[in-house]
């Protein structure tokens, strides 16, 4: 058996008392996907940020690749191989596509690395094949800032798999995607999963259905239950919590 | 006099400076909390309620006259502070830097204004003949204590000034919208709070109380074109050590700014005192980036 | 062939300038060296502040330590053997401090002019910007800065010759300072100077260093989650600007011969980002133009007319700031804008995108 | 193209500069050009702002009496804007653009060592009005404002005389006062007396209860204040809130003339003390011609004071020295200078000695609630002026080239 990519143990984040996530525990192995849904404010994202070092715990601890990275700076993780996508889409507006993939893309990220004036080796390449994968090619020297919010999330998302870490975070790939776009979304982590992990959250239960993966529910900063899409569409439970208090739960 | 009189005296002392900067401090950190907006131009209105006093003091006279001056400060400050948010600051929301450097020409402006209409030469506020003299200890550990009630006054007045605005933004609905927009802008808006005006009161009334601050001080300096300046750097200091929006946390940034300069400048000049808190500030802010008081929020927004 | 036409328009404009002493008279041409001077430090406030979003009220201060440490040196150079600077006798020392000393000779103090303010400019955004404080806290931070370091100079007289600052210095490197022939070499040094840091400065943010500089002041956040370390980046940006601003302070002290506190304090390190936002914060040719035509409608309307020089100058802060953000380097973009037909939709969507990256901000700051 | 429209401007600024040299002004016949180069802006226009006027008063005088060698005298009006960097750089402008025959200026010591080495390099001359801390002796400065010796030693003597002996400096942070204070220091101390505390604060500072604490603790029979000008007024203000009485602890102020009693409001300071060289209360007839021409130029409610009239004399005695020399080549002019000899001024006989400072007489008054002070005490005729005093600075000696 094969050990995990990582490893998310009993971890506790908690704001002014109030317990975002409560002991909550989680496992992924290399090159597979997880899905994690839920009602808002169930702690999806704070789970996120803690397994990248955006909030500390205050006990439990996250192991990636059997080293434990809870107190590590966030920029050091990253260099380890784990990547995020914000809910937000966040890229870089003033530069252009390209660049932003360069800079995703880059290996040399030290400050003192960062006065040469060519790409290291292999960055370009990586950049251009994921310019292609996110299918902006044509865009590739207008300033990110220019492209429509669907384009905003690809690049972000190209961002992410251009990192080339091993682990990838999406918050929410596919918020404001038409349903072409979020299937070929689905298509595209998928294909990826093959080298990467990706841990994805996500509302939207037809992109989930086409991810084809474990789904994990959370609620109230606890893990409820784990389980195919299927087995946690027919849970009573899961209906109730979603019924009682969401109303996206009606899309699902 | 004794050691007990002297640290007391000074303690006391470094309370009333702490209070002028607090009455500075109120409104900066109110529309650094809500608006994200650091006012430069807010010395200047410290400035325009002193020579509001001033106007008043020349105007009405008698025992009262003074209230009324502290009132007529509070609402022209108010009034300008509005006026400003209304053709300055309303257009530069989301940019704080610009906001930073166009407050500055405001603050520019408003200082060449009052020296056409004033002079360069500074004015003076004369206190009602019921603040002179002091509240003075002859026996006992505190004898030689002797407390001006000016000072006491103004200590009074910052206390008034910050129980009410706990009690406006705690009790109120208006203090509801506030807290609100101070939370969350985005949910606080599509819940139907008018986010527009929120902003403008908030900004407005901090500036008023910088305007009473203004008449506070006149009371016991001189009134210039450039008062406010020598005291809003310190102010700001107050800001980044109280936590943004914090009103608590801004009232024990003042009262420790205020205590500590006053006890440093037993020891030493008062020039190196500044220098001293200066680097204080730098050595607080490595242990305590988000200020003394610091609510974290679960509202993480990424740009 | 554009690279070619701009290439030549660079040396046009470097010979224009090179061969002013020769159609300038004296007094314009110690105006233009001084104010070429501060284009240097100019260079540096854009490097942080046009690309790096880092705001700074306190370049004076690195100004300030570069100019001091220069005008130790040529203070120390006027002396008699034996003798200590007259300031210090009337301030009640009786010798030399030893870390005076230190500038004695020419090289270590040309080294020192330049890497004193860098080293202090490290120091201090380390300690900052490592603690995730930014923004408008380093600005104000960095004011506050600027006042305790005209307070501390005017306190310690006996060191620092206090409010009257350093004056009347006679030699550097055993010329003669007043002479006319030097004066002009002192003008081709800064004008050589200045050519160089901006080659320098357009080279490394060419280079990665100012994409990410770049993308630092787009979103922080978005690039320390890409695994880059912004609080190096920064700190570096702000070390380079100090050392910049450390070599234009020290050119300055040679053109105008004198370096006190009033100089160094809040007002005169806030002109100095003003100079920069007139001309285009992001833009390097931008803001050697701001710089010089700031200081040049400085020196005229101050002499015309006094009184109106703060109104002028308050007026002139609101306007570049709300009306023409990119500053005269963006005139030429505005202006093409005008004429083009518009874009749909983007235009109006514009200032909806500042007020949400706004509340973004808002949410971030201090994070 | 950005780059390009840049570079054009830039091109543009260039000519401007060319333009202005060709517009480079020189005196037409019949005239003569003089600079009067003080802060107009800034923090010390409230102070200088006076003295112009009163050394425009002058200018005008002497050209209604035909002005000098035949030549009518053209005022060129700088503002130093309170800065020492802009002082240096408008004095070149006057000498080197308006090609001034000398300069009436400065007020704060900053801006004096800031203009020195300019008008050592073009060999010009600077008329300064204002009493410094000495320790200074170019020989392109005529130096009229009171020396240490004129102005704060007769004070401690005055002071001594009247039996306080216990002494606390106060002084806003800059050069006179940390000077003024070292060199009293060594006179309270030679004289027996007591230094009971020194203390600075920063210019325009408005806090003093922390002093005043540190002056209740002390005791002082007077207080010396070298305290420069709003501070004044907060200073003032909190010593009264503290209940400390003019009587009970007088202040000594060598930076409180009529001016400043004025804005303060006499009831704020009356009783207090202060040394000058001139008070407008002084009885003599060149005083009360001066009184009158400046408040028919400049209004009736006008007050006058010290480095006023200094600024005016200085004008009255460069003419004299054109007159006598019959140049205005300024080494010939400071040399007449030195040796016009004794002349009426309103402050009393005056005149330049060889080191180019002036005798002058030496007052000590108190603040009357008129705002008027009322002389009490006079050194015996002028003093002969010593830049480097003798207990503090020994063996420096003044030698004018």
């Amino acid at each position: 058996m094969t050990s995990p990519l990582l490893s998310v143990e009993n971890i506790t984040v908690s704001f002014d008392g109030f317990n975002a996530l409560d002991g909550i525990s989680l496992q992924l192995m290399p090159t597979s996907i997880r899905v994690l849904i839920g009602p808002n404010g169930a702690g999806k994202s704070t789970l996120l940020d803690a397994i990248i070092g955006h909030v500390r715990p205050s006990s439990g601890r996250v192991v990636f690749k059997g080293r434990d990275i809870t107190h590590m700076e966030e920029y050091r993780i990253v260099r380890d191989g784990i990547c995020r996508k914000f809910q937000a889409p966040g890229v870089l507006e003033s530069l252009t596509v390209m660049d932003n993939l360069n800079l995703a893309a880059r290996r040399r990220r030290e400050c003192w690395r960062s006065f040469s004036r060519g790409v290291a080796g292999g960055t370009y390449e990586q950049a251009e094949r994921v310019l292609k994968l996110i299918d902006l090619a044509g865009k590739r020297n207008l300033p990110a800032g220019q492209l429509s919010h669907g384009e905003k999330q690809w690049l972000e998302i190209g961002m992410v798999v251009a990192s080339d870490a091993e682990l990838l975070l999406l918050d929410e790939p596919a918020a404001g995607m038409s349903h072409g776009e979020s299937e070929q979304t689905a298509a595209l982590i998928r294909e990826l999963s093959s080298q990467h992990s990706f841990l994805v959250i996500d509302h939207d239960m037809a992109f989930v259905d086409q991810l084809d993966a474990p789904v994990s529910v959370m609620h109230m900063g606890r893990m409820l239950k784990e389980g195919t899409l299927k087995e946690i569409r027919n849970d009573p439970q899961i209906a109730a919590i979603y019924l009682g208090r969401d109303k996206e739960a009606s899309v699902a | 006099m004794g050691h007990a009189a002297i640290i007391a005296g000074q303690a006391f002392n470094g309370v009333s400076v702490a209070s002028i900067l607090l009455l500075t401090a109120l409104g900066l950190a109110l529309s650094f909390g809500v608006m994200n907006v650091i006012n430069m131009a807010h010395g200047e209105m410290l400035m325009v309620g002193g020579y509001l006093a001033y106007v008043a003091s020349r105007i009405a006279h008698g025992p009262m006259a003074f209230l009324l001056a502290l009132l007529l400060s509070f609402l022209g400050a108010t009034l300008l502070g509005a006026l400003l948010e209304l053709t300055v600051i309303q257009r530069l929301y989301g940019r704080p830097l610009d906001t930073l450097l166009a407050t500055w020409g405001v603050s520019l402006i408003l200082q060449q204004g009052a020296r056409s209409l004033f002079g360069a030469i500074g004015v003076e506020v004369v206190a009602p003949r019921w603040l002179n003299g002091s509240f003075a200890v002859h026996s006992g550990a505190f004898a030689g204590l002797s407390l001006p009630y000016v000072r006491i006054f103004i200590v009074a007045l910052t206390a008034v000034v910050l129980v009410s605005l706990m009690l406006f933004i705690a009790r109120t609905r208006w203090g509801l919208y506030l807290r609100a927009v101070h939370q969350d802008r985005e949910m606080a808006q599509a819940l139907g709070v008018n986010t527009r005006w929120v902003d403008l009161a908030v900004f407005a009334v901090g500036t008023g109380v910088a305007g009473l601050a203004g008449a506070a001080l006149a009371l016991i300096a001189p009134v210039t074109p450039t008062v406010g300046q020598n005291y809003v750097v310190y102010a700001f200091l107050v800001v980044i050590v109280g936590g943004m929006g914090s009103l608590l946390g801004t009232a024990l940034a003042a009262l420790s700014i205020g205590l500590i300069t006053a006890g440093a400048q037993m020891f030493t000049s008062v020039s190196l005192a500044d220098v001293l808190l200066l680097v204080l500030v730098i050595v607080f802010i490595q242990f305590r980036p988000q200020g003394i008081v610091f609510k974290r929020s679960r509202v993480m927004k990424e740009a | 062939m554009k690279k070619r036409l701009e290439l030549s328009f660079d040396a046009a404009m470097l010979a224009a300038l090179a061969l002013a002493p020769f159609y300038l008279s004296s007094y314009h041409l110690s105006l233009l060296g001084r104010f070429l001077a501060l284009a240097i430090l100019s260079l540096g406030i854009s490097l942080i502040w046009g690309w790096g979003g880092i705001l700074s009220l306190g370049q004076g201060v690195f100004w300030g330590l570069g100019a001091y440490v220069l005008a130790m040196h040529l203070k120390l150079t006027g002396l008699a053997p034996g003798d200590i600077p007259d300031f210090m006798m009337w301030s009640g020392l009786d010798h030399l401090p030893g870390w005076w000393r230190l500038f004695q000779s020419p090289l270590p103090a040309l080294v020192g002019a330049i890497a004193i303010p860098a080293a202090v400019a490290a120091g201090l955004a380390w300690l900052v910007f490592d603690r995730r404080v930014r923004g408008v806290y380093f600005a104000l931070i960095t004011q506050a800065l600027a006042l305790a370091f005209s307070t501390l100079l005017i306190s310690e007289q006996a060191y620092t010759g206090g409010f009257n600052g350093l004056t009347d210095f006679t030699t550097i490197f055993g010329r003669v300072i007043i002479d006319p022939g030097f004066q002009r070499g002192i003008y081709w040094i800064t004008l050589a100077t200045l050519a160089l840091c901006f080659l320098g400065c357009r080279w490394i943010l060419n280079a990665s260093f100012g994409k990410v500089l770049l993308a630092i002041r787009d979103g922080e956040s978005r690039v320390r989650f890409l695994g880059y370390n912004p609080a190096a980046y920064k700190t570096v940006a702000f070390a380079l600007a100090g050392a910049l601003a450390g070599l234009s302070g020290a050119l300055y002290i040679l053109h105008v011969g004198v370096i006190s506190p009033a100089m160094v304090g809040v007002v005169p390190s806030i002109e100095m980002v003003i100079a920069v936002a007139v001309g285009g914060r992001a833009s390097l040719p931008g803001v050697i133009l701001g710089t010089l035509l700031v200081n040049f409608g400085k020196d005229w309307i101050s002499s015309a007319m006094p009184e109106v020089w703060q109104l002028a100058m308050g007026l002139l802060f609101i306007l570049v700031v709300t009306v023409l953000p990119q500053g005269l380097a963006g005139i030429p973009g505005a202006a093409a804008r005008l004429f083009r037909p518009r874009r749909k939709r983007q235009e109006p969507e514009a200032p909806r995108r500042e007020m949400r990256k706004g509340a973004a901000m808002a949410a971030q700051e201090k994070d | 193209m950005r780059s390009l429209l840049n570079r054009y401007v830039k091109l543009a600024v260039l000519c401007l500069c060319g333009l202005g040299v060709c517009g480079a002004s020189s005196a037409q016949n019949g005239t003569v050009k003089v600079g009067v180069l003080h802060s107009l802006s800034g923090t010390m226009a409230i102070s200088e702002v006076t003295v112009k006027n009163a050394t425009l008063l002058a200018i005008d005088q002497v050209n209604a009496s035909g002005g000098v060698l035949g030549k009518k005298i053209v005022p060129v009006i700088e503002d130093g804007a309170s800065d020492p960097a802009i002082f240096s750089q408008k004095a070149q402008k006057l000498i080197q653009q308006d090609r001034v025959v000398t300069v009436f200026g400065g007020w704060t010591s900053a801006s004096r060592k800031a203009m020195l080495p300019v008008f050592e390099r073009f060999h010009s001359l600077l008329w300064y009005p204002v009493q410094f801390e000495g320790n200074e002796c170019s020989s392109n400065i005529m130096y009229s404002g009171a020396q240490p010796n004129q102005q704060i030693l007769p004070a401690l003597d005055w002071a001594f005389e009247k039996g306080k002996k216990r002494i606390f400096l106060l002084g806003s942070d800059y050069v006179f006062p940390r000077t003024a204070n070292l060199i009293l220091k060594k006179h309270i101390v030679q004289g027996g007396g007591t230094v009971v505390g020194e203390e600075y604060v920063p210019l325009g500072g408005t806090d003093f209860s922390s002093i005043i604490t540190k002056i209740e603790i002390a005791k002082p029979d007077a207080v010396f204040s070298t305290l420069n000008g709003d501070s004044n007024v907060s200073f003032f203000k909190q010593l009264a809130a503290a209940g400390i009485t003019q009587a009970r602890m007088p202040v000594m102020s060598f930076s409180i003339a009529e001016q400043e009693a004025k804005s303060m409001g006499p009831s704020l300071v009356n009783g207090s003390f202060a040394a000058w060289n001139y008070f407008q209360s002084l009885n003599n007839p060149d005083n009360k011609k001066f009184i009158a021409a400046y408040k028919s130029k400049y209004g009736k409610d006008a007050v006058l004071d010290d480095p006023m009239v200094h600024g005016y004399v200085d004008v009255l005695i460069w003419a004299a020295a054109v007159k006598k020399a019959g140049s205005f080549d300024p080494n010939a002019v400071r040399k007449a200078a030195t040796e016009l000899g004794w002349t009426d001024s309103p402050m009393g006989q005056v005149k330049f000695a060889d080191n180019q400072s002036l005798y002058q007489t030496a007052y000590v008054g108190q603040l009357q609630p008129d705002g008027q002070f009322k002389v009490l005490w006079q050194s015996k005729g002028a003093l002969r002026p010593e830049p480097y005093d003798a207990l503090a600075f020994p063996g420096k000696r003044c030698v004018v080239k």
